[in-house]
């Protein structure tokens, strides 16, 4: 009496074919639409953010001849923060490629719940176009920093307490909401909707990154909400969830017994379970690159997966980290330091197997590789400072410095934008059946990787030497060196350069869709069903009369005995075969 | 195939209902207790009781496969780290508190009943 | 391949979770609704208890002093002070509506609309008048001076807690009626019998599983904010 | 391409050590007990760095040996236990060699030694207070609801343990050297981070509760505290000072500190005996404080007294007084002062005159102005009426050449000509800080034209 799979009752699936430009384009439920709606938003986003970045590094670098207020200065900090890691690559690694990648790894036709991933998409639109509103109401953009800290976010004194913070936390209200409905799909179609053959453990390693990380969202971002809320209502009703009796430019305010660290609690709640919402997908996307162009199996694939799970599971219980000079309680430092450090164990298994994927691999230095080999050497710089901050006494001289930002910039405004990258390069034949172009997508590397680099690494030693973050200017200060300006500068213009390298990123996405080589359906030789599909691009239900059937895992690259160099999941195994994944 | 499901004897539901309605009268019943560990103890037993019955028969939980019962059952427990902390955490607030602060001005309103 | 066995293993013994997350085309042997649901709710939890987490830390952590609920929510019935009487019935009417929703789902699944349909629906009445109690209380509570933001009997987070999180559970209630309604209606006018639907019943399930969930909410706010 | 690839790696790797080692950029020198945690970071440099360096090295060798060949095939190896586990322990060995000197010190740091010296520090938007427990050791009851221009730290009267407390409200403070010191935190407005680059430690302020670090100080100096927690747009100007010198000179500018009590009864001004001594100051700001541009003197009349008292004593106490000739002139004028209770008269004479707007000067962009006086407005007050807990004078009725010519001399880039360059002026600092996003004269004189449209 058990549930019979779809898998078992295809035939059932009644797909209807949108007939309309606009059902087809516009109010798409097609996940493979949703999903480039999703991706092209997000990165227009992220443009915005990027161009966000470079006004205020131009603020840092070059403070005596640029022009902007710290007003405006900490409204970009604050919209670039939370712009990157919220709208840009939450929504396109989960939004976007999630929604391009589950249903065609998994091997089903689209999402379980089209509709409602297409509302999700509509919703996402509106957070987003909130969020861009505030730019323009009365009082700007809250610059109340991406962590929203109160009682500063909603008192005098912070940009935007008028209307800014109060759009901001509306509109990741939206985006919650809008997320937990893509969410609730992708969760659901992988547990659910995949193709026979195809067990959890023969999923690409992508979908398990996206798969964990949308589980990792759907528990985090809850605490989020929550404590949104209850700031909304601190701000809008007056209420003193967060607020403490205090003097607000000098006035005593009615507030009265609330408490600001509990925001704290429920922002890193979320927060840190946030940051490997965007690293998992990072991890599992990279593996597929890695894996497929050195045409080797993933190294230790169970390991891999058992590895994304316990970091997934782990991330809840180390968010305090983020607190250790916070005021709490300081005998928690004890507990968050080491169950932090213990993160480094799992993920430590993912960088040694990726660098085992090269080791007597057959490698091809196509553009995503290079991107992925670029991948590993900025996670692991970034991977490695962060053991720094996690480890309780070093975070004291190291907290709240430029340390902290170049951190979490390595980790985080490098290294999954270098899997996004290579990502995009990869699976653009897919998407399009055009071949990016290679020249441009190399010069784009080299400007990026080097650039970023460039960018990020001095950050860490400003940071030493005590520069502290959000800061809109130094002054004098008897100990840092006026040396540090000459790095400060430097920063800069290596973000200026680097940002210049994004255009040839646009230059080469346009020109190659218009111009671009043909690349037929399977121009990587890789194993996975997504290019397996009868139609370059995928048609509307993917897979055609019949869904494909899994006889192997995805990875089997140059098995021994097999005349080629890589055998696709649906095939079948033959007899005598070696492969594994059997 | 279209009446396959979770189908139980009525009766159970009605045994379910009545203990809930116990357990919800004993739940009342706490509030008589005088503040201390046993009326704490009751709240949450009760409490542990109610939830489990709900979530076993009336949302069928006890008839689910094991493996939907612990994914579902499983993540929770991560919040059991939150609440610990948290609790923790208010009371070195209130320590600091009681200790450095003036204490807030007594409430007006409790002539009330 | 062994996937093939997994329907075979029994469901209750452990190997069972090892056949089951091995397994190829689905995990959960159930629908993608039910799934759906299930993880949802799963989402919700982490809501309502950073809800109650907050409210939680707050009240320990403030210096002032806590109104005492079970004098605050008595009511005088004949003359008599019934502590926290109006939220007792609130917690016996939950608690029969989540009677009268798992018979709908019995009855669903055995195909008997019309009993179906009509325990959904008093299922519903049941839900509304439970709001209603709550929107009495609030009136009371309000009436008595009690604001999100003031509070004459003691410490100001008492009532800002109190509206934030029976109100977020009420609007989960008053949402369940309205989904209680569409979809009694459906399967009263026959909407599940179509061909393509095949008299499919999960629905109702689905339906319950949601009202169970608020049910359970109850039991958790009943012990922490009432009875605490 | 790989053998570029491999190249850039190796080079990266090494050019970080070289960054590394001989770059100039390093943790400044530390002044305090806290060596256990540069150990801790050098401990911590040492791992990551050797990982680093191995699995970098490692991939560039991969890369260049497995690159593609034609014929060549990769290896068909889905996974290896053993090296997975040797790799695991090896990695567990590392973590726990940089987690164990990190969880000792900071078992130091959460418990504060016996016999500690409290210090309680006091922030609030964008200022530093401090204050010490006084003669019975013990600090009084804070409440913000009693703060206000004469109690700026919110010492509640009520309670006896506050009256010896003493109350240092210049955002500088004196530590004794080798001295364990145990800095309560206290915040009456947003949070704030209480650091010194020299001590090694932060701690957050949050309001509504009390926090704290401790350390030893163990080099005699004067020490930059920082803010580092976003605490509004004045954040990056929330700044202060700690001066480590011998328990002698410690406890002798301890003595002149006012206690609590003291500071509660000020000697209230008498404007009669103030009219006496104003005639000195007649000649230049005029009879009735109106300011007088020809003599350079801007308008006292209407100016908050508290910041004429801080004026008078920046020019007695030398931290102003050099930056100019007028500003010499009027130290010389200000160092008569010296009879007690004098200046509290002279105020209180002050008060008394009729608060005419001053006669405007200057002409600008309104328009700019109003932008550029948003920041402005955080501090001096929307009407730019001033404000005693940001520390900001009234601007608006002001006489607006002097608020051009200050505004200058807070620009001026020579710290000796600079008003705010003195070390020990910390209100001019900020403003210092300030200052720099009024980029020309223009936009000074464009905001100075706005603040003439104020009430
Ligand atoms: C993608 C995002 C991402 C990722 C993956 C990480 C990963 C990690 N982060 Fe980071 N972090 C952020 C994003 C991220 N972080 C952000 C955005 C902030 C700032 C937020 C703000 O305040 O605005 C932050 C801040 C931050 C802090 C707070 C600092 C402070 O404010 O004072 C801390 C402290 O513990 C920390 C620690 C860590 C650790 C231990 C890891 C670990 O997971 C890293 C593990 C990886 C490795 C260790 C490398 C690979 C391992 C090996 C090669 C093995 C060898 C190792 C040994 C033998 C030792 N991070
Ligand atoms: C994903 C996250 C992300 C990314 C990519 C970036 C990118 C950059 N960031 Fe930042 N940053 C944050 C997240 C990120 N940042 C966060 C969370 C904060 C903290 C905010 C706070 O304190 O509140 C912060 C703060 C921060 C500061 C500190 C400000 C302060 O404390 O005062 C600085 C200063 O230099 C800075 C600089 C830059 C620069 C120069 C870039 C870049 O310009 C680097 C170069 C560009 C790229 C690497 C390409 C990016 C490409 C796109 C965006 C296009 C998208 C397209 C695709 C991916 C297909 N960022
Ligand atoms: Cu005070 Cu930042
Ligand atoms: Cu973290």
């Amino acid at each position: 009496m058990a549930y019979v799979a779809i898998a078992d009752r295809d035939h059932e699936q009644h797909l209807h074919d949108p007939d309309t430009f606009i059902t087809k384009y516009v109010w798409s439920q097609d996940h493979k639409v949703i999903a480039i709606q999703y991706g092209g938003t997000a990165i227009a986003m992220g443009v915005i953010a990027l161009a966000l970045s470079l006004l205020m590094r131009l603020q840092i670098g070059f403070p005596d001849t640029f022009n902007i207020t710290p007003y405006e200065y900490y409204q970009y900090v604050t919209m670039h923060g939370m712009i990157m890691v919220i709208y840009l690559l939450t929504a396109l690694f989960l939004g976007g490629f999630g929604n391009y990648l589950i249903p065609l790894m998994c091997g089903a036709r689209d999402m379980v719940f089209p509709y409602m991933n297409m509302l999700s998409f509509w919703v996402f639109l509106v957070a987003c176009i909130i969020l861009c509103i505030s730019f323009f109401v009365p009082g700007g953009p809250t610059g109340a920093g991406w962590t929203l800290y109160p009682p500063q976010a909603i008192l005098q004194g912070t940009p935007g307490v008028d209307w800014g913070i109060v759009l901001m936390l509306l509109s990741l209200a939206v985006f919650i909401v809008a997320f937990t409905m893509g969410g609730l799909n992708y969760v659901t179609t992988v547990l659910q909707a995949r193709c026979r053959g195809m067990t959890l453990m023969r999923l690409p390693l992508s979908v398990w990154g996206i798969f964990v990380a949308t589980i990792l969202g759907l528990l985090a971002f809850p605490a989020l909400l929550v404590a949104a809320i209850m700031m909304l209502l601190d701000r809008a009703i007056d209420t003193s969830f967060f607020m403490p009796s205090l003097l607000s430019m000098g006035e005593a305010l009615d507030t009265q017994g609330g408490s600001p660290i509990l925001f704290q609690h429920l922002f890193w709640f979320f927060g840190h379970p946030e940051v490997y919402i965007v690293a998992l997908p990072a991890f599992g996307l990279v593996s597929d690159l890695l894996s497929t162009h050195a045409r080797k199996n993933i190294f230790g694939y169970r390991m891999m997966v058992w590895a994304i799970i316990a970091i997934g599971a782990l991330s809840f219980v180390v968010w305090a980290h983020h607190m250790y000079v916070s005021g709490m309680n300081p005998y928690f430092g004890f507990f968050f330091a080491t169950t932090t450090l213990i993160i480094a164990v799992p993920t430590a298994i993912k960088v040694y197997n990726w660098v085992l994927t090269l080791w007597r691999g057959d490698l091809h230095f196509n553009l995503p590789m290079l991107w992925a080999t670029g991948f590993i050497f900025t996670f692991v710089h970034g991977g490695l400072t962060g053991l720094f901050l996690g480890n309780v006494t070093v975070d004291l001289p190291l907290s709240d410095t430029y340390f902290v930002v170049g951190h979490f910039h390595m980790v985080m405004g490098v290294s999954p934008i270098m899997v996004l990258f290579g990502a995009i390069y990869h699976w653009f034949p897919k998407m399009t059946g055009k071949m990016p172009n290679k020249t441009l997508g190399t010069i784009h590397f080299w400007m990026t990787f080097l650039g970023t680099y460039a960018i990020y690494l001095p950050m860490h030693y400003v940071g030493i030497l005590g520069m502290p973050r959000r800061y809109y200017a130094y002054g004098d200060t008897d100990f840092i060196p006026e040396s540090a300006a000459i790095a400060n500068e430097g920063i800069t213009i290596a973000a200026i350069f680097v940002a210049v390298a994004q255009v040839i990123f646009f230059i080469n996405i346009f020109y190659s869709m218009w111009k671009g080589k043909d690349s037929g359906p399977n121009p990587w030789r890789a194993t996975t069903l997504e290019w397996q599909t009868p139609d370059t691009p995928p048609k509307h239900g993917n897979w055609g009369p019949e869904l494909p059937e899994v006889h192997r895992w995805a990875y089997d690259y140059s098995v021994p005995g097999d005349d080629g160099d890589y055998i696709p999941q649906n095939h079948p195994i033959k007899p005598g075969e070696a492969s594994v994944g059997a | 195939m279209a009446t396959e499901g979770q189908q139980h004897p009525l009766s159970i539901y009605f045994w379910i209902w009545g203990l809930l309605f116990l357990f919800s009268a004993f739940s009342y019943g706490t509030d008589f207790l005088p503040e201390g560990l046993v009326r704490w103890g009751l709240i949450l037993l009760l409490m542990v009781l109610k939830a489990g019955f709900i979530i076993a028969i009336f949302m069928h939980m006890a008839w689910e496969r094991v493996a939907l019962i612990w994914a579902i059952l499983g993540p929770p427990v991560l919040l059991l780290f939150l609440i610990g902390f948290m609790v923790y955490e208010g009371d070195y607030t209130e320590a600091t508190r009681v200790d450095s602060f003036t204490a807030p001005p007594e409430p007006v309103g409790l002539e009330h009943h | 391949m062994a996937q093939q066995g997994t329907a075979a293993a029994d469901k209750k013994h452990w190997d069972s979770i090892v056949t089951d997350w091995s397994a190829d085309k689905q995990t959960f042997q159930v629908p993608w609704g039910k799934a759906m649901m299930w993880i949802f709710l799963l989402s919700d939890t982490f809501i309502f208890t950073s809800f109650l987490v907050g409210y939680g830390h707050d009240r320990i952590s403030t210096a002032a002093a806590w109104p005492n609920a079970s004098e605050v929510f008595a009511l005088t019935i004949f003359g008599i002070d019934m502590p926290l009487i109006l939220i007792a019935i609130m917690t016996f009417v939950l608690i029969t509506s989540s009677g009268t929703m798992a018979m709908a789902v019995n009855y669903g699944y055995r195909g008997d609309r019309a009993r179906a349909a009509s325990l959904m629906l008093i299922t519903a009445a049941f839900g509304a008048i439970f709001v209603g109690m709550q929107a009495f209380e609030w009136t009371k509570l309000i009436e008595e001076g009690v604001r999100p933001w003031e509070n004459p009997f003691g410490a100001e987070q008492f009532g800002a807690a109190f509206f934030m999180i029976t109100g977020f559970h009420g609007l989960h209630v008053s949402a369940g009626v309205i989904y209680l309604f569409i979809v009694a209606r459906r399967v009263i006018t026959g909407y599940y019998e179509k061909p393509e639907r095949k008299g499919n019943y999960e629905i109702v399930e689905i339906v319950g599983l949601y009202w169970h969930f608020v049910d359970l909410v109850w039991v958790f706010i009943f012990a922490f904010f009432y009875l605490w | 391409m790989a053998v570029a690839l491999a190249v850039v790696l190796v080079v990266l790797v090494v050019g970080s050590l070289v960054y590394h080692f001989l770059s100039p950029w390093y943790f400044t020198e530390i002044a305090s007990n806290w060596d256990l945690i540069d150990l801790t970071v050098d401990i911590t440099f040492w791992v990551c760095g050797f990982v680093f360096v191995a699995v970098n090295l490692f991939t560039a060798y991969c890369v260049v040996k497995f690159r593609h060949r034609p014929g060549h095939k990769a290896h068909y190896e889905p996974e290896s236990h053993k090296l997975e586990i040797g790799l695991t322990i090896f990695t567990s060995i590392g973590v726990a060699a940089m987690l164990a000197p990190g969880l000792i010190a900071w078992g130091d740091f959460v418990r504060v030694p016996e016999g500690a010296m409290q210090v309680e520090a006091v922030g609030k938007q964008w200022h530093w207070s401090y204050r010490f427990p006084g003669e019975d050791g013990q600090f009084g009851n804070t409440d913000v609801r009693q703060m206000t221009v004469d109690n700026p730290l919110g010492v509640d009267p009520s309670d006896p343990a506050g009256e010896d407390d003493i109350v240092v409200t210049q955002p500088i403070v004196h530590l004794p050297l080798d001295q364990d010191t145990h800095m309560l935190l206290r915040s009456s407005d947003v949070l704030h981070n209480f650091t010194v680059p020299q001590f090694r430690v932060k701690m957050d302020l949050v309001p509504g509760m009390v926090t704290y670090q401790w350390f030893r100080p163990t080099v005699e100096g004067t020490y930059e505290v920082l803010c580092e927690e976003l605490c509004g747009i004045g954040h990056f100007a929330m700044r202060s000072k700690v001066v480590v010198q011998s328990r002698d000179a410690f406890e002798t500018w301890l003595d002149a500190q006012p206690t609590f009590a003291e500071t509660q009864d000020r000697p209230v001004g008498n404007p009669t005996r103030g009219a006496t001594t104003y005639a000195v100051c007649l000649a230049c700001h005029g009879a009735e404080g109106q300011g007088n541009q020809a003599m350079n003197a801007p308008k006292l009349a209407g100016q908050e007294p508290w910041y004429i008292r801080r004026q008078i004593a920046n020019y007695q106490s030398g931290r102003r007084g050099t930056e100019d000739n007028i500003a010499v002139q009027m130290a010389a004028m200000a160092a008569v002062m010296t009879t007690p209770g004098v200046i509290e008269d002279v105020i209180a004479y002050i008060g008394t005159f009729p608060d005419e707007p001053a006669e405007t000067t200057i002409v600008g962009d309104v328009d700019r102005g109003r932008g550029l006086y948003q920041t402005c407005a955080l501090c001096h007050g929307d009407e730019g009426q001033g404000s005693w807990n940001a520390n900001a004078p009234r601007l608006a009725g002001m006489s607006d050449w002097s608020l051009h010519r200050q505004l200058m001399k807070f620009k001026e880039p020579d710290p000796a000509a600079r008003r705010g360059g003195h070390p020990d002026d910390i209100y001019g600092d900020q403003m210092n800080l300030m200052a720099v996003l009024l980029k020309d004269e223009a936009a000074i004189s464009d905001v100075i034209a706005y603040i003439n449209t104020l009430p």
